[in-house]
């Protein structure tokens, strides 16, 4: 097992822009040598972290959503025990539309009866029906004529997840009797609000952020699922949709308020600690306040930073590394 | 030996109404000069002989004769050749049509890689001049048969025509060239991998094509020369030397180099 | 000695025995013995068995001294360590490592050492591996050098050992087949016990929205692969049809017709077509052929999708003609010169000598750089994801969004992904079919081949 | 139509017409194709060039500064350490503070945010330079931020609704504007640097290192073994249906999505072998994988297209098979194997997939010094900026393609001329 | 003409201590049979003339005496050939120094695509036969010469072989084997282009090769094989019908086949 004297980071494409941030200023601002960041999405990166421990192992992992308990035995299995658990803040997940096209004014409702794959029938009756609507107004009648075009992430990447859970199950919680149905068939309950529709107006476009949005120049009708750092630098080009009365602003997502946003993690291997140099100190620049702080550097990138309080429990967990088991 | 640069060809190079007429031709590969001021007729109706040593610009000549040396990138013709009283060398003229009139029998065989069958077929086909399946048959049967290769082919015409023997192959470009039923003919050496038995069928066919066509033989053979040809142009060095009949040129030549060569004094 | 040293010195070895052995090939011959073999066949002789052997034994020693050094070093470890978890070994023997290259924490920690040690053993192992490459490379020069007698086959000997090399490196390509095909099989095998092969193989919905959080759920997950296969066909078909007649004709014009000067410019220009980053090509179909395609559509009153199977089956196509131009350039210009005054000769136009004698000749060739070119496309998926989108319909029509094959093996490889889950496992299962498929698609080209190849000469 | 009383002449005529168009009409498609191609390219070309040439100058923004020693807390004759960990960014912040006194801490901010944060390294490496500027008064050329050098450099920001500057932003800038502080110059740190997540900052040359270092070994592997398999394959192995199977096998290869080498370099090469993860060594060996079957098919295409009996001379003096296969097949080969490595090393000159399994589409600032080091190459650096949300990341995107295009050209112009000077036709 | 399926050579194709003996050879094309059980002994010193019919299978018949059809796929031999007592088809001979004992001239011109020189200087070279450039300079000239060619190509021996012109690219490929000194030469049409004077140079050439070497010749004329073999044999269909000395089997040819032939008489 060959020597590794710098830090190696692996996981999430989405946490992968504010790692990276970190990873310079630390590489430039210590002796130590610039952490290797890999973007390899937060699945990958969890199964390369619970690979085992050892220097041809990574050190950190960046997800953007929770470890799974799966992955947690996973890791336990090689030997992989002592994992800490750092949140880095939220991101928000916006639904942008062209700057030549006018504002949405969407509830989650509006967004569930728009894409998901089978919805009840119009009549409130609580029959379920393949997915009729064409156009917005056919959703809501306060909506343009439009017709339903958006393009977002495909069912296997991290964000179209978090949008399913915030935006689409939100609203379809607002029916009642499907509300109900949550108690009674859980599998049923989440298949119809978790499902997509796939007859051409929920469009898969890939992961690349930057595309969507030049898309959406070319074709103002339709709308992006997308991250809100790319929306806050692409303003002059796209902007996003107020979601139950909330624009998709830095301080709507930070307090709560913008109901579509989730928080993004990394996790490190304690017993890494102390044998790849760097670590705590690479540790400290993250959590440290002008990093992840309320004016820190990353919320430059784009991340919304968490409350206060939670900021605090962060610091702490980092600085008596304290594991998930010990949570 | 060395000769003067722009010799005068001795004998009757030129006849009035012949088929072809070359005029001042001068070829050149590069910088290499291959032909000097060929002017040459060949009568409608009549077998002409090319002969000389090798290397003087036989082939090269007859490949003018029908601009197959155009597909030689290095070589380059000058002068006037009329085919009927048309320069063949006008840069309107189609090609085409004229190596379908002047056709070419190459000195290496060069069979398609494709059927015996195949071979035949494929310049009436090109060319239409089949109606149908039958009328091809035909053709393919008949220009076999002319170029004594039937027999020994007739059980395998879907075989390939590269597995023939060195001889098969060559009689096997003859058929091909006279199913396309030119009006000049221009052999080049046709019969040199061929048997005595071979030759002398090939012999007969020329014979009978010259009742109603036109044909340039390149030979190394003497004999040969003597036995089909009317007339008999000698070429030295790039340069045509004499150019008489048959008999004359075997018997009495009027130039010494000529002499000297069909007598084997040579070298 | 470090390894960049040893391989100079087996460079410098190289060179050294070759002149050695001829020479003494030289000298014998010389003196009048008939040697079997020229003297360079000695000297390659010699050089193969002075550089090979410890060329091997180089390799193997960089596969097996950390292994052994590790081994050691476990030995070394206190008690407490070397008892407990295999994990703490390994954390352990990181953390000698990284103290041993840096000497100011040498005395600083309790494994210091074992870091000692480490070092020590490293120094050794770098003094034994230059003694023993040594002592091989004159081993190897003393042998064959008394070997060197007038009766040595000295050229089948060399002739054997290159055919050897030769046999190894197809073997190479052999047995990365089998590796995908291991690699793929274990979790395809995984993925069918939990999908149903038949499920898998005819049925036409693909939607791989799956739970991987037991906090989260999707829809059950549909996995009929065959929106996928009819999406590859679809856009394949499209790329094809764009970079076959364009790169053959472009290959025929460039040998048949072009001047020699317009030639050697123009090939190359075309090659870089393949070089292109395929990101490049992905932004061009997604933001200029896609909505020009749709602005086209809509014009006529099409509906088409903004993410079409054309746009990206056009921009592929484009990427791939230099796969069928330059490959297809290089058989026609093989094709020997006589053939193609036998047509001539008959008073057939150029095309006709390209399409019907030409051509064939060079059809195995021709055949093969469209084969290269089918594959290409089949394993491309950055312009497919950036342009036609990644939803799996079944259709034909080519202004709808597909997907193809790669395209989802790509993406549930780097998206959210789970070891166990169908989702993750699915992409294996895709990756053997796709296999199969295609093996059975070569399978097919190459009888077609047999059948209508002809050869020249 | 054809009578059987026409000659052939009449009858070779009569098909002229149609045989001379079609002629024609060939040759156009055969000059339409090429010509179709060459657009392709041109337009391509066209497409990055006008996106990407401005990734090629960089808006710098001309201080006077005065290197307070106090205020750094270092003399000329500190350690270089204490040099290295002074607070240059706080002796910036604090001369603009001095300098345009913004009102309040969130005006400072946004006043802070206008200069690069790459410019306190700037200074520090001038510091590290030569230390004797301690306590004296320098003129230095700061990098600003992206938003100012994109704003600056595509005309103050054409597109009206640039929002990503502030009115007291712009009154500042302008202000610049006006004393002739702010130009543009040669962008030499997009050559110089490695990676970086401020666009100002951002360099290609660990990207292009790493590139050389992979082609490097992808090429010394595929190409030697791509060659002897043709060979052996076409020339040596018994005519069987094993060989067949290979065969098929081989062009099989060619059609496996190129993520699954990656797969199998992951399992191979870094499992079992124990390469590092990321390293030009582990691409190459991936990326040879990949272009393998490419040279392998072109080359045996190439091997067959060789008359038999070219073959057959060489024999029949005595040459042995080996000889035969060097000294005359190979030659006239060679031109043919060469565009399939051309091709094959260009394929993997753009190829990202398969080089995520192995850990290198990644952040490595530094730039690799050999072939295991951490490192990235140039298709995953445009792969990464091509998804940064920075806007100005989007020309450095282009920079990076016209970079790679470039590379790609003279790779290919070696090569090429390699081929020309083999090239014959018999 | 249907002969018998195993007929028996008529004359004396064995004898005492040949260099070469052919036992019961048979050859066959796939399924196709092109010579059937021939057996012949050529002795050392001697000029052997094969004289047939095109197709019946000379060429075939010559290739087996040095392995050649081992390049052919399809090709399969049968029986024994011994050179100087050793069978060079036992599985264990190398063909290599064969081929270089036993050379070979194509009836096909098969030049390399190289210069002149090269095309010459091969052999030498692989079989390490001139020790220095000057050496092997003289190799180059002296086999051009004795083949005829060294006028016409010594101030252009760096130009490609290929393009010269048909009878020059068969004396270079004559030129090509006679460099590497071969102990029996295998001459398939060697002078098929070939003028009378060049024609008699390479028969001059053979004949003084008899001194030392052992020949067999392939030649469809008769005058070509009467003036420089002392034996001949002819085929018929794939089979030997008769081997004889030379004049004999122009005078006197003991079988019917053989007089048919040689008298034109046929087909
Ligand atoms: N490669 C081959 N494949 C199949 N059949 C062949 C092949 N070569 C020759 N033959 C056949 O074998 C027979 C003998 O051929 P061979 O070349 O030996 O004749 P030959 O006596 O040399 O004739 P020629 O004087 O015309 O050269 C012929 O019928 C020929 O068609
Ligand atoms: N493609 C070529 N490139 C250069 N020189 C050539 C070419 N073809 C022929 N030559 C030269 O032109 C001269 C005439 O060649 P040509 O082929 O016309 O001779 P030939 O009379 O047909 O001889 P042979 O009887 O040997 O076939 C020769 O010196 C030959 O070397
Ligand atoms: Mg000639
Ligand atoms: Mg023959
Ligand atoms: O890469 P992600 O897991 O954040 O989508």
């Amino acid at each position: 097992y060959a020597e590794r004297d710098y830090i190696s980071i692996v996981g999430s494409s989405t946490v992968y822009p504010f790692s990276t941030v970190v990873a310079e200023r630390f590489g430039k601002s210590s002796s130590f040598p610039t952490p290797k960041v890999e973007s390899t999405g937060s699945g990958g990166g969890m199964k390369l972290f619970c690979q085992g421990v050892g220097a041809n192992t990574p050190d950190i992992t960046n997800a953007s959503r929770a470890i799974k308990q799966s992955e947690i035995n996973l890791c336990a299995e090689n030997g992989v025990k002592d994992i800490v658990e750092v949140m880095v803040g939220y991101d928000g997940i916006v639904l942008a539309g062209s700057n030549e096209a006018p504002q949405y004014e969407l509830t989650r409702k509006d967004i569930f009866l728009a894409l998901a794959k089978v919805v009840p029938a119009q009549d409130g009756s609580e029959t379920l029906i393949d997915n009729p609507y064409k156009t917005w107004k056919d959703v809501n009648p306060a909506l343009p004529a439009k017709k339903i075009e958006v393009l977002g992430p495909p069912p296997t990447s991290g964000t179209r997840d978090a949008f399913v859970e915030l935006a689409m199950e939100g609203g379809c919680k607002k029916f009642p009797f499907i509300k109900e149905m949550k108690k009674t068939d859980k599998n049923k309950y989440k298949a119809l609000c978790h499902g997509i529709r796939e007859d051409g107006a929920y469009v898969e476009a890939g992961e690349n952020d930057n595309l969507i949005v030049q898309k959406l120049v070319a074709n103002p009708d339709a709308l992006g699922i997308f991250g809100y750092s790319f929306l806050e630098q692409n303003a002059d080009k796209v902007h996003g949709s107020i979601v139950e009365g909330q624009a998709p602003e830095f301080d709507a997502i930070s307090d709560g308020s913008y109901p579509v946003s989730r928080s993004l993690y990394f996790y490190v291997k304690k017993a890494h600690v102390g044998v790849i140099p760097g670590i705590e100190e690479y540790l400290a620049e993250f959590v440290s306040d002008k990093a992840m702080g309320e004016y820190g550097y990353l919320a430059d990138k784009g991340m919304i930073p968490m409350t206060e309080e939670e900021y605090e429990k962060v610091v702490d967990t980092v600085e008596n590394l304290k594991t998930i088991s010990a949570k | 030996m060395s000769i003067i640069e722009n010799h005068k060809t001795v004998g009757s190079p030129l006849s009035e109404g012949a088929k072809l007429r070359a005029r001042d031709v001068c070829v050149f590969y590069g910088e290499k000069q291959a032909i000097y001021n060929v002017s040459l007729d060949i009568r409608q109706n009549e077998v002409i002989a090319l002969i000389g040593p090798s290397g003087c610009g036989k082939s090269t000549f007859l490949r003018c004769l029908n601009r197959m040396n155009d597909t030689i990138d290095i070589c380059n013709v000058t002068g006037e050749i009329l085919l009927d009283g048309d320069n063949i060398y006008d840069p309107r003229v189609d090609v085409v049509p004229l190596r379908a009139t002047v056709g070419m029998v190459f000195q290496k065989p060069n069979p398609f890689p494709k059927s015996i069958y195949d071979n035949i077929a494929y310049g009436p086909r090109i060319h239409g001049l089949a109606s149908s399946r039958v009328d091809l048959d035909e053709i393919v049967e008949k220009s076999l048969q002319r170029a004594g290769l039937w027999n020994e082919v007739k059980d395998r015409l879907h075989a390939p025509g590269t597995g023939l023997s060195g001889g098969q192959q060559q009689r096997l470009c003859i058929a091909r060239t006279i199913a396309v039923d030119p009006e000049v003919i221009l052999m080049d050496e046709p019969c040199s991998a061929l048997d005595p038995i071979a030759t002398a069928k090939i012999e007969e066919l020329i014979d009978e094509l010259r009742e109603n066509y036109t044909i340039a033989i390149v030979t190394h053979s003497m004999q040969q020369a003597a036995r089909v040809s009317q007339r008999t142009a000698y070429f030295h060095l790039g340069q045509l030397i004499e150019v008489n009949a048959t008999d004359k040129v075997f018997t009495t030549p009027e130039h010494q180099l000529t002499e000297a060569y069909i007598t084997g004094r040579f070298g | 000695m470090n390894y960049s040293t040893l391989l100079i010195a087996l460079l410098i070895a190289l060179g050294a025995a070759y002149f050695l052995g001829r020479n003494r090939a030289r000298s014998l011959a010389g003196q009048g013995e008939s040697m079997h073999s020229l003297p360079t066949h000695y000297g390659a002789l010699t050089a193969l068995w002075t550089t090979l052997p410890p060329l091997l034994i180089l390799i193997m020693w960089v596969m097996l001294e950390p292994r052994i050094v590790d081994a050691l070093l476990t030995m070394q470890l206190p008690e407490a360590i070397r008892t407990a978890s295999e994990a703490e070994v390994r954390l352990a023997l990181s953390k000698v490592h990284n103290i041993a290259s840096d000497p100011t924490m040498m005395g600083q920690s309790d494994l210091g050492s074992v870091a000692a040690h480490l070092v020590d053993l490293e120094q050794r192992a770098a003094i034994l591996k230059g003694g023993v490459i040594l002592s091989v490379i004159l081993l190897g020069v003393a042998v064959t050098w008394r070997r060197i007698q007038p009766d040595l086959r000295a050229r089948g000997e060399v002739e054997r050992i290159v055919r050897i090399m030769l046999f190894a490196s197809s073997a190479i390509a052999v047995l990365t087949t089998l590796g995908i095909l291991v690699s793929v099989l274990f979790e395809a095998v995984l993925f069918f016990q939990k999908v149903s092969p038949i499920e898998f193989l005819f049925g036409t919905t693909w939607s791989p929205q799956v739970a991987l959080r037991a906090d989260q759920s999707g829809s059950s997950g549909s996995f009929g692969a065959v929106p996928l296969f009819a999406g590859t066909l679809l856009i394949s078909a499209i790329a094809m049809f764009i970079a076959v007649p364009v790169g053959l004709m472009a290959a025929i014009y460039l040998s048949e017709y072009a001047t020699s000067r317009v030639r050697q410019l123009a090939k190359p220009a075309l090659e870089v077509l393949a070089g292109i980053p395929t990101v490049v090509y992905g932004f061009f179909a997604a933001l200029t052929v896609a909505p020009f395609i749709r602005g086209i559509g809509e014009s006529v009153g099409l509906d088409v999708s903004s993410e079409s199977a054309l746009a990206a089956g056009l921009v592929m196509g484009i990427m791939i003609i230099p796969f069928v131009s330059s490959l297809s350039d290089d058989v026609i210009n093989a094709v020997p010169q006589s053939l193609r005054d036998g047509s001539y000769g008959l008073g057939a136009t150029r095309s006709e000598t390209v399409r019907q004698v030409v051509i064939p000749a060079a059809l195995p060739g021709i055949v093969g750089a469209v084969m290269l070119a089918v594959s290409r496309a089949i394993g491309e998926t950055m312009i497919v994801a950036m342009a036609a989108g990644l939803a799996a319909n079944l259709t034909a029509n080519p202004l709808d969004s597909v997907t193809t094959v790669t395209v989802q093996i790509v993406t549930l490889l780097v998206g959210d992904q789970e070891f166990d889950s169908p989702k993750t496992l699915a992409a294996f299962a895709l990756g053997l079919v796709l296999f199969i498929v295609t093996l059975a698609l070569n399978f097919v080209a190459i009888k077609i081949v047999q059948k209508y190849r002809e050869q020249y000469d | 139509m054809t009578d059987s009383t026409m000659t052939t002449r009449q009858k070779v005529e009569a098909s002229m017409r149609r045989r001379r168009a079609a002629e024609t009409r060939f040759r156009l498609y055969g000059m339409a194709s090429v010509l179709f191609g060459l657009l392709c390219l041109v337009v391509l070309f066209g497409d990055i060039f006008s996106k990407g040439t401005s990734a090629f100058s960089q808006t710098v923004l001309t201080t006077t500064i005065e290197i307070d020693g106090d205020y750094l807390d270092i003399t000329p004759d500190s350690s270089e350490s204490d040099i290295m960990s002074a607070n240059y960014d706080g002796l910036i912040k604090r001369h603009f503070k001095n300098d345009v006194q913004p009102k309040g801490r969130s005006e400072a901010r946004s006043l802070f945010s206008l200069i690069s944060s790459g410019a306190g390294w700037q200074i520090q490496s001038q510091v590290l330079e030569d230390p004797s500027v301690i306590g004296k008064t320098v003129t230095v050329d700061l990098l600003v931020d992206d938003d100012v050098d994109q704003w600056f450099k595509h005309e103050y920001g054409n597109d009206s609704g640039s929002v990503r500057l502030s009115e007291k932003q712009l009154e500042w800038i302008t202000g610049w504007i006006e004393s002739d502080a702010l130009k543009t110059q040669f962008n030499t740190t997009f050559f110089v640097n490695g990676d970086s997540r401020e666009p100002e900052l951002a360099g290609i040359r660990g990207a292009i290192t790493g590139t050389l270092l992979t082609l490097l070994v992808t090429f010394l592997l595929s190409f030697p073994i791509g060659v002897a398999a043709a060979i052996y394959l076409e020339e040596f192995a018994p005519k069987n249906r094993l060989t067949e199977i290979v065969e098929i096998n081989i062009n099989n290869l060619a059609a496996v999505p190129s993520i699954t080498f990656g797969l199998l370099g992951l399992a191979i090469f870094i499992n079992i072998f124990g390469v590092s993860r990321s390293t030009p060594l582990v691409g190459g060996l991936v990326l040879t994988l990949m272009t393998l079957p490419t040279i392998i098919i072109s080359g045996r295409a190439a091997i067959k297209a060789v008359p038999p009996s070219i073959r057959e001379a060489a024999l029949g003096l005595g040459a042995s098979k080996m000889q035969t296969v060097f000294h005359h097949v190979l030659p006239l080969a060679m031109p043919g194997m060469l565009t399939g490595t051309i091709i094959g090393m260009a394929q993997a000159l753009g190829e990202t997939a398969p080089l995520l399994m192995i850990g290198m589409i990644a952040f490595v600032v530094d730039v690799p010094g050999f072939i295991n080091d951490p490192s990235t190459v140039l298709p995953v650096q445009i792969f990464l900026w091509s998804d940064s949300p920075e806007r100005a990341f989007t020309e450095r995107t282009s920079g990076a393609i016209m970079v790679l295009l470039g590379f790609l050209i003279i790779m290919n112009t070696a090569a090429v001329m390699l081929r020309r000077r083999l090239e014959r036709r018999w």
